[in-house]
């Protein structure tokens, strides 16, 4: 949880894990994001966490799908020998996707102005997934609401990182919960095989009042 | 043979853990897993009329022996809650509905509705601010409390508990004018509040909080304690229970069953359990077999 | 160059460490003591008119993040008290007289008498029981408060201050009501009560004590900033202050300078030279150099 | 600190240490030594402490000057090697006189109803005090007096027990101070060598409402 004093405080990832030296990756969005963004080097950034789950860390050849600013949460993941399949709504919103080695990324975005056109569980049957040791992904809800259809027979162990509104973080507020379980501590990150596809998962989700939505594209 | 079970305003509870308000309670199904985590019924979030957003967060912040919150009343409206109690009630469990609002007829309306919905009792969480005066609690006004606790009995037959808040200076004096209700919840949060002196800012986009946990025990005990001893009406006691110790020393104050909030935090949803198994031990070894029986033996009467 | 100094309504201190009344300070050689560790001012336990031995112990309970305490006002009465006051007024640091009673004559004559004395303040304890009502304390009384303060300016020439109770509905019609002090000091103990569940029975003589130490920081902060806020009068700030830490909070929440009382106990007299060296720390890492560069930047105004 | 519910709690002193099994050693004074005498055994005792400092516990020869109930806390002391000065006001209030080995032990009573007249001072030179690796004392402040003013030469090394009234223990209250100094938490056990004459030790105490008394005999 990022806290910008006289601002806000959101839920991010960290992007680097390892050394002494962090980083958090920002999409610029609302309020406390944009304020993150004018951050200078130096200055003092408040925090509290890490909470929750992570990705099982491995050096072994692994599948990184991503979409949009969930890629912040893939990087420390990206390894030698891992494949990418990165998508964002447009081109200049990709992220990462030079930390790939060559010839092992795929790129797509949504509006076709950059690699692919579609999202990236248009085009899960064009990879073996079965070379992967792990897979992981982190995007919006309908993206692996999608993947999930594809994954939950042959890949329960692959892992999926969840988003929900968090107030807390720490398992007392309700706001990020999904089918009973707190989001921030029992995730984000949760595997398919946990996953109940006919739950909250992909249909609804509390809005920040703690309303009932569905979720849409 | 150890009996957990009690009665509270001719409530029946398998055992004497309830979830308390505010916490875990937004969406129904969490609810559901909160009752299957042993708690023998759940308080819901204090519900309002319309749909409030709450505070921009941070909305908590964390100390070593308790937390500080303001949520800021975030609900979905009582019309959109419906829907949250009507996944909790299939589990067959006691749903006490909580309610805020800032006059008695909304009150009212409110704990009618809920009363709709099928809750087994109404909560009126009297603690929050009071538009009328200026840094003032509904709760602290004796005569709108009065108000408020008998335009919700005219208009629900469902028993009525009055949470009442600890910051206040008289106590007795707001138990009195409250004393139509069938109990009361003792204690909400004690106003509090942290600066990061790194930032040189309160924390809390509200600048003010409530402190739950460990930290307020004594201070909900020593509720407890002089409002069983002056007052003939049943008690959930609440504030800072973590083990079975803790509700016991609530019990032994007058309470007649207990809420836990933070503890759910810090230690999770399994912590009903460790409760109820801690419960058993504590009452073997020191023989009682009724929960009933440990009941307000510390009141010096 | 890092200067402690502060001025607090006129009186100067070497150091923002003042020793909180009630603890270590009954006896003239101990005032000398703290004072010679480091605290650059103290304040006596609070005096009345009459020898009271105070409750029968056990009068104080020690929790895991927090004393409560109920020692009853125990002291020798005003005049037997003057020769203490010899004893430690030759160390030539502030001497700050802390006095109860129960009508505003009662504290005109005790404040004048501290006065006689050679004392640099008077501290008014408002924070005990009430004869005329019930359960109430003379704190919480705004029109009581305000006789009490007026007859006590009328009387003195040293700086008189206000110690309010945090036990009230609304500390800013009290402060109001107490605005012709010099200072305010801010918080005393919040009640609060222990149940030993093994011997079925509150643990203090008195049932009721007061909470003191870390639990209570959260709320001390809390009346500080409500008062800076809204009064235009230095304050004290007290209630679980350990670390410099603890003290920074309090002024960045507005205190002109501070009390430790608990910590005391907990760390020993040394926590003065420790809570000094700490400051010291903070002041040079975080780049202030006087202590009132730090007061009151937490205040949204 | 021994606490009786609903009576009251005094500070009392351990006359076992050693083992798992303690004991105190109580003298029918007031209200609440009067409840704990009686108890019966299986009762529940309440308690909290032991505070402040002990006797240096050694397994040499000692010498151990115990007036009335000092010797409660001086019983933990006693040896094989130990030679023991014990008084009390009459015979019948001798305490712990046959745990010392016979022609071990001197006793003495105010009356003379037991053993020598006098106090243990007034023997202490008929006993030659540097064959003793400790010297321990524990009795009325001005017992204690005189016995330092005859050993604050030769024995600083030698400890004594210290009364006062103890409504804490912990430090706090300022009811057990003798100089600025705690009795709770920097005694009660102190050293010779560090105790002012003319400070209020064998001069002046704090009542229990914290007025300051002469101490007579
Ligand atoms: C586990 C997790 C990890 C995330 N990691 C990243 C990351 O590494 N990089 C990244 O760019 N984004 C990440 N996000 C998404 C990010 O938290 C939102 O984009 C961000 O909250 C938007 O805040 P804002 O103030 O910029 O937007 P606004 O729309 O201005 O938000 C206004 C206010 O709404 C509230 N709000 C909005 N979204 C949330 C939320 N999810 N939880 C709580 N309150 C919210 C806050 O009070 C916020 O101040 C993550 C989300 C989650 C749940
Ligand atoms: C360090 C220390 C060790 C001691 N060890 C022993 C021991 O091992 N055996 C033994 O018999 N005696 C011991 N005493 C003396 C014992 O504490 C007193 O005799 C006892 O407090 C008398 O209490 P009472 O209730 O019987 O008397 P009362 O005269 O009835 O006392 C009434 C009340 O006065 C208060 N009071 C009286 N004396 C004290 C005191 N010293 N401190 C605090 N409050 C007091 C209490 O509130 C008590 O309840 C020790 C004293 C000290 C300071
Ligand atoms: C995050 C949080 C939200 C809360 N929300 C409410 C609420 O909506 N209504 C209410 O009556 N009490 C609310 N409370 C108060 C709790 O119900 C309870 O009275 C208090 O936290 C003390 O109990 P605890 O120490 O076990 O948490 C809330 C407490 C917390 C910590
Ligand atoms: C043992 C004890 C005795 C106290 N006696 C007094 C008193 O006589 N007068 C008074 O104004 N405050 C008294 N207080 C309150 C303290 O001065 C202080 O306001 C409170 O303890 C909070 O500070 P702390 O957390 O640093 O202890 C007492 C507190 C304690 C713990
Ligand atoms: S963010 Fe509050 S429970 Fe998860
Ligand atoms: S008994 Fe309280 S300070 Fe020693």
């Amino acid at each position: 949880m990022v806290w910008v004093p006289g601002v806000g405080e959101i839920p991010l990832s960290l992007s680097t894990i390892k050394g002494r030296r962090k980083s958090i990756t920002v999409k610029r969005y609302g309020i406390v994001s944009q304020a993150l963004l004018k951050y200078k080097p130096g200055d003092r950034i408040f925090l509290r966490g890490p909470y929750g789950t992570g990705f099982t860390l491995t050096e072994e050849r692994n599948l990184i799908i991503g979409g949009g600013s969930g890629m912040a949460a893939l990087r420390p993941l990206i390894n030698d020998k891992s494949f990418g399949m990165v998508s964002a709504k447009t081109g200049d919103e990709l992220l990462f996707t030079h930390e790939f080695k060559e010839n092992s990324i795929m790129i797509m975005t949504d509006d076709g102005s950059s690699g692919l056109k579609g999202f990236p569980s248009d085009y899960l049957e064009s990879v073996d997934i079965d070379q992967f040791a792990r897979i992981y992904a982190c995007g919006p809800e309908l993206m692996l609401k999608a993947l999930y259809h594809k994954l939950k027979d042959s890949r329960p162990d692959a892992e999926f990182s969840m988003e929900r509104i968090m107030k807390c973080g720490i398992g007392i507020c309700d706001s990020c919960s999904i089918d009973g379980r707190q989001i921030c501590v029992d995730g984000p990150v949760v595997r398919v095989g946990e996953i109940n596809p006919d739950g909250e998962f992909g249909h609804q989700k509390l809005d920040i009042s703690g309303r009932r939505i569905e979720i849409h594209l | 043979m150890i009996d957990l079970g009690v009665s509270i305003a001719g409530i029946d509870l398998e055992n004497p853990f309830v979830l308390a308000s505010g916490i875990l309670d937004e969406n129904g199904y969490t609810l559901v897993e909160v009752l299957r985590s042993g708690a023998s019924a759940v308080v819901t979030k204090s519900i309002g009329l319309e749909e409030r957003k709450g505070y921009i967060p941070p909305v908590v912040y964390e100390l070593p022996y308790g937390l500080l919150n303001a949520i800021g009343l975030s609900n979905p409206g009582i019309e959109h809650y419906s829907h949250e109690i009507s996944i909790a009630i299939r589990e067959k469990k006691p749903i006490i509905g909580s309610v805020f609002g800032s006059t008695p007829e909304e009150f009212a309306h409110l704990s009618s509705r809920m009363e709709d919905f099928g809750v087994s009792a109404v909560e009126l969480n009297l603690s929050c601010p009071h538009v009328k005066g200026y840094g003032q609690e509904v709760g602290s006004d004796p005569n709108l409390v009065r108000d408020i606790v008998r335009s919700v009995k005219r208009k629900v037959d469902v028993p009525v508990f009055a949470k009442l808040s600890p910051n206040v200076s008289d106590i007795q004096a707001i138990a009195e004018a409250a004393i139509d209700a069938d109990g009361f919840t003792l204690i909400n949060t004690v106003k509090a509040m942290k600066i990061d002196i790194y930032a040189r800012q309160p924390v809390l986009s509200n600048v003010y909080g409530g402190l739950s946990g460990s930290a307020i025990k004594p201070v909900g005990i020593r509720y407890v304690y002089e409002i069983a001893s002056n007052f003939d009406r049943p008690i959930f006691g609440v504030g800072g229970i973590t083990t079975a110790e803790d509700a016991v020393e609530y019990i032994m104050a007058g309470a007649s069953a207990v809420q836990v909030g933070t503890a759910v935090a810090r230690v999770g949803k399994r912590v009903f359990n460790k409760l109820i198994s801690e419960m058993r031990d504590f009452m073997e070894r020191e023989g009682f077999s009724k929960i009933g029986d440990m009941k307000g033996v510390a009141l010096r009467r």
